[in-house]
């Protein structure tokens, strides 16, 4: 499934936004850039709600926008949280969680209204007037709203931006589990790199109100130089299997040359394969594989590729046992003392509660 | 000279401004000024201080309400006795009788309120004295005053009128004939005047009640159709 | 004390009626009107709001005296009525309640043009995402947030109908029973010096109209909207 | 071409005057009373406004008649003033100036009330937090973010004065230059038949009071309020 | 400088906020809490938008609210952005900013437009209306106008959550300035531990409308539960003096027998004391100071304290030779594997990279 965009749009005259871009849609697809870029106004077009002349905007195979042609909003299933609050004051707060969920034929309905509150923690707070809840719970008000039309497609505009990060943690997953087993796709402003890495499949980088480069996310947390990273920096998506933990709580990870060791929070066994994901400042590198440290994680790799120093430190991209890229983000004064270069075999230490699952 | 104001019945519209003129001619430094309208809304805004000196009725009842309420410099008098006709703007009201207006042509008849118009009260007593009124009473429609009756008719919205002779004798409406009632029809339209109490104290306003007894007032009031007493 | 006669029901039923359709057939006509207008500020819109504000400035009576001639027989609306065969309107229950329909359209116009600005463009947007249409969004959003312009544009057209004195004196005739309405009833009775039937009569609509508006402020009341 | 004499000009005169002063007065009286009024939605509150819309209900005339029996020499007030030394009110300016502000109350406060609901207090806060005291705050975020009421307020109490027919006849009885106003003045040329004056004189109202309207409605439309 | 609050507030009958605190202003104070603990309702109460009966508001010496006594917002003269956009929609984007601006005697003054827009990147906004700006950039003028009525208390609501990370980086140390310089205290409610780590001097916990506790950031930061974190976990925070880059680059901090080695983005030399913060889960330990590895520091200390596992990662608290703490976050399994226990010395191996200006 694909999103093709094409149209531009004038704001005023000191912006412009220009696309003309096909778009993959498959689960999560992050929108990031800097504030006044165009997120905003990219989303809006695809909604139907800014309605430039002679754009084309197609979703999979149906045509929403092409020239006479216009599919309005209502009809396009699209669940869309808008970037300010937006709930309609009229209403309780249950009566705007339910508002498109009444009128979503029952056939259409995936989801219901008890398991999405229940997701968002709202339950108790369903009989009160929108103004009597917190910025927070507004957001996830809307959110909740956007989700229970069931959409064919998720607009989110900073969803979670006036959240805390334990209830951002019970929200993400739903949001994943959302965009892969119904195959809902997702397109989502974020401004935080911890939300983008989580979520997304996809990074969509915007710039002047032109989409400067789609990437998947390996690839972008594979730039030293993402943007989307403060200062955490690249880091390395891997793949693998994960199996049952053993006595010590320790479960391994991919296949026995290239063999991690993830301890907590690791998602439930069974999975066929499990992605994690490695910032490249949590691997060191050693000459020899060290012993009598608490580093648990050593896998032997081989150098590909040493990136020029960049404020001091290099990122050095490593070829795993099993063939998977993993970067090391170390001093460039260690890249002297260790005298490392292309082609070297060293060791990688991982520190094993460093991994993200 | 000093203010005069005076309140006058509807039915005056045309002949009392005749005379204003006459006397304006013959009193160069007066200052007369006119206000018109029902002898029921006159006689309410005198009773609640209206500054008006002389008032001139469509009937002698409501001057005398105000000699009762204490308002009033002269006694009663009347001035002229007036008369009804039928007028028509669409149809030649000079060959029409009470009896016709009961025909089906006829949909729309104007009259003054009788309820609070002398003029309406007698085109009532008529139509009732001649047998017509239950068949007309449908088809009746009420102006505020008899000269808003007038208007009724003029505008053609009312086939035909019951208005005041005095009125259908204006040029504009005398170009339409019209039909005078038999006043043994109805009560007498004795139409009286007082000075009030305010105008009591003013010189100009007996001056100008007194001109209203004379000779060429008379004879105007007379070209507009009243009879003098 | 006075008693109501048939002729003061009668008074009561025509009034009655008239308000009601007057308002009824305007906020029919005065939504779409006041939608349009609230829409945008260009100079023909500005033109449009000011001609609708115009039957406001002629005193009643004028605009009565000018729709008599109009909807009279020799009137270009009563005269082509009466060339396709129907009545004229001058004195009919027809005639005084088109006159109270153009009496009455700024009171209505204006405060819903007033409201719909207020309204914004994020409300329709929200309901469109989840699926609204037109007429759903009008009827589950667009109406109840502009909810206080529809009672006030409703209270002030009915209630400046109850109060219509000069147009229905001059166009309706005081016709019992289909256009003597109870203001004219009322103006009747003071002026023959009736006091007790104009007392209590005016006393009863004042009763009437208080508690009308007090139920309607009070349900209003119910409804806020939350606003933060 | 009908030519304006001087009762002509009187009349405008008194009408001019009369619409300012009414519409100064009633802005000035309704501004704190709507904003009482939309501080809430007690009983008492509601009472309130039910009772402030009451003159809407009463035929001009009737409110006219009863004004006249107030404010005249054998009324409450008219009496009072008179033992005090002052003139009655009745037949005066001053007393069709009260009349006028009492009869146009209803269209001067209930769209103020409506604009001052819709505010929310989130503005007002903004600006106390940067440091705006009361009246500041009124006058540079209350007044412009409302002032699509007070321009509806203020057009609705200057032409439904400027139409006001049935309260100043009975009140007023059309004494030239004092209470004689263009509404009147029309109707009275009307009623005598002197239709060239009554159709100039209308066209004329109909004319300055369109000029007004489309100039107000434009100034009002450059002011346009943000709307997310 | 203190801001002593007393007082209690039901909203509804489910919500009810009770505190009785005096709270250390200097500098920035974090508000941090999850969604719906009522921070914003603390804020309203501080700057007189909610008056609870009978609640005491004390600024300084200064008694903002006391029985009858009530000082109105406008003479508190508090710089306050609201969670939700409140710019004022009938003034342009210039004359929101200004309005406090010009409402602020001469000599109060202490910022001026030209500095403010020019710190927040909206020079070129400023003839805007306010709905021609996208949601960050109406977040800059919202804190803008805040700032500039040169207030003596900033109450900041989440005033960065629709940022980008870049722009936050170019207000951080704006506010950091205004707090340190200008002595104005601010209050912040944020929910990103990574504003608050970079912002706060002290971090004040809200639960269920309670104040929990009040720390500095430091023992916010060495709380291994802390509610704080995220992924990111506890962390250290050391003090020392930084030395001048030698020719590799790196620069010394702390004494010769504790010294780490600095690169990347230090601050500027000549600072007599400077703060670091260590995440625990950067530092590992190792039984023998280990040679031909990328992590360059490599600190003798002594085990202080084990704390139980957690999801099978203990912290470990350790001594460093000029006496600070250090934590180190480790797997379970390694403090088995070597044998670690108090009193033991050990090496923690810091790498670099992961040090925190
Ligand atoms: N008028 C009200 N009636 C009932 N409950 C209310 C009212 N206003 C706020 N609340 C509740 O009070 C609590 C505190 O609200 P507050 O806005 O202070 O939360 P917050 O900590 O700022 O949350 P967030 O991070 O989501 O903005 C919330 O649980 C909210 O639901
Ligand atoms: N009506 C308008 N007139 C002029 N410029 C506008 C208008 N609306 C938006 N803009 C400008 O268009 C640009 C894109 O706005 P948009 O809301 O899409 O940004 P965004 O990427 O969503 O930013 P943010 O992250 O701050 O929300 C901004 O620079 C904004 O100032
Ligand atoms: O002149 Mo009258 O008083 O209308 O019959
Ligand atoms: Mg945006
Ligand atoms: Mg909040």
């Amino acid at each position: 499934m694909t999103l093709y965009l094409q149209g531009h749009l004038r704001h005023g005259k000191d912006f412009e936004l220009k696309v003309n871009h096909e778009l993959p849609l498959e689960g999560v697809t992050a929108l990031f850039g800097r504030s006044g870029c165009g997120k905003t106004t990219l989303l809006r077009i695809i909604a139907g709600l800014e309605r430039p002349r002679g754009a084309v905007v197609r979703f999979g195979g149906q045509h929403w926008q092409r020239g006479r042609q216009f599919l309005p909003l209502h009809k396009r299933r699209i669940g869309l949280v808008f970037q300010e609050h937006s709930l309609l004051p009229h209403l309780s707060a249950r009566e705007n969680l339910l508002y498109g969920y009444q009128r979503t034929p029952t056939e259409q309905r995936r989801l219901h209204p008890d398991e999405v509150t229940a997701m968002l923690g709202i339950e108790h707070l369903l009989d009160r007037r929108i103004d009597q809840l917190s910025g927070g719970q507004r957001q996830r008000f809307s959110l909740g709203r956007a989700l229970l039309i069931s959409p064919q497609l998720l607009l989110l505009d900073e969803p979670m931006a006036a959240l805390d990060t334990q209830t951002k943690r019970e929200i993400m997953p739903f949001l994943s589990r959302m965009a892969a087993e119904s195959g809902v796709p997702i397109i989502m402003v974020s401004h935080s790199p911890d939300e983008v890495t989580r979520l997304a499949d996809r990074v969509v980088f915007m710039q002047n109100g032109q989409i400067q480069n789609v990437e998947t996310l390996r690839e972008a947390l594979a730039r030293p130089d993402s943007p989307l990273f403060d200062d955490a920096g690249a880091a390395s998506v891997l793949e693998g299997t994960l199996g049952e933990a053993g006595e010590d709580n320790a479960r391994p990870f991919g296949p026995p040359e290239a063999r991690l060791w993830l301890t907590s929070s690791a998602p439930a066994a069974g999975m066929d394969r499990t992605r994690i994901s490695i910032l490249a400042r949590d691997v060191s590198l050693s000459l020899v594989d060290p012993q009598h440290i608490s580093i648990q994680n050593h896998l032997p790799v081989t150098i590909e590729r040493i990136d020029p120093p960049r404020d001091n430190r290099c990122v050095v991209a490593c070829r795993t046992a099993d063939g998977q890229l993993l970067l090391a983000e170390i001093t460039a004064r260690a890249v002297q003392q260790l005298g490392l270069a292309t082609g070297k075999q060293v060791y990688a230490l991982i520190k094993s509660v460093a991994l993200l699952a | 000279g000093e203010l005069v104001r005076i309140a006058a019945a509807s039915d005056l519209r045309y002949a009392l401004d005749d005379i204003i003129e006459l006397y304006r001619e013959a009193n160069p430094a007066a200052n007369v000024q006119v206000v018109y309208g029902s002898s029921g809304k006159m006689t309410t805004q005198i009773i609640n201080g209206a500054p008006y000196d002389i008032f001139f009725s469509a009937d002698i009842a409501f001057p005398k309400r105000l000699e009762q309420e204490g308002l009033t410099a002269t006694p009663p008098a009347v001035y002229a006795i007036g008369r009804i006709v039928l007028w028509s703007n669409t149809l030649d009201a000079g060959s029409l009788t009470l009896n016709d207006l009961t025909s089906d042509s006829i949909t729309r008849i104007a009259i003054a309120q009788p309820a609070h118009a002398p003029y309406g009260l007698r085109a009532r007593e008529a139509m009732q004295a001649a047998g017509v009124w239950e068949v007309v009473q449908p088809k009746l429609v009420f102006g505020e005053n008899i000269a808003h009756a007038a208007q009724m008719a003029a505008s053609g919205a009312a086939q035909v009128g019951v208005i005041a002779l005095s009125l259908a004798k204006f040029p504009e409406l005398a170009t339409h004939n019209h039909y005078l009632i038999d006043d043994n029809l109805h009560n007498p339209l004795t139409q009286g005047y007082v000075v009030t109490r305010r105008g009591g104290n003013k010189p100009e306003a007996m001056h100008f009640a007194d001109f209203m007894a004379t000779e060429q007032a008379h004879s105007i009031m007379e070209q507009y159709g009243f009879v003098m007493p | 004390m006075f008693q109501l006669g048939p002729a003061e029901w009668q008074a009561i039923e025509v009034t009655f009626k008239l308000c009601l359709y007057t308002t009824i057939i305007l906020l029919l006509l005065a939504t779409p009107l006041s939608w349009w207008l609230a829409q945008g500020r260009t100079q023909f819109r500005t033109v449009v709001q000011a001609i609708v504000a115009l039957p406001l400035v002629l005193p009643p009576t004028v605009l009565g005296f000018y729709l008599l001639i109009t909807l009279g027989p020799r009137g270009v609306v009563g005269q082509t009525l009466q060339d396709l065969g129907f009545q004229h309107l001058a004195f009919s229950f027809e005639g005084i309640l088109i006159a109270s329909v153009i009496y009455s359209m700024p009171f209505a116009v204006q405060p819903l043009t007033e409201a719909f600005r207020n309204l914004g463009r994020r409300p329709v947007e929200v309901a469109s995402s989840l699926g609204a249409g037109a007429w759903d969004r009008f009827r589950t959003v667009i109406f109840p947030l502009s909810r206080g312009g529809f009672v006030v544009a409703a209270t002030l057209t009915f209630a400046h109908t109850l109060g219509e004195f000069g147009v229905i004196l001059m166009l309706g005739g005081s016709i019992p029973g289909e256009t003597k309405v109870l203001s004219v009833l009322i103006y009747d009775h003071a002026e023959a010096m009736n006091y007790d039937a104009a007392h209590s009569l005016s006393l009863m609509l004042l009763i009437f109209a208080f508690a009308t508006l007090f139920v309607v402020y009070s349900i209003n009341r119910r409804f806020e909207v939350a606003k933060l």
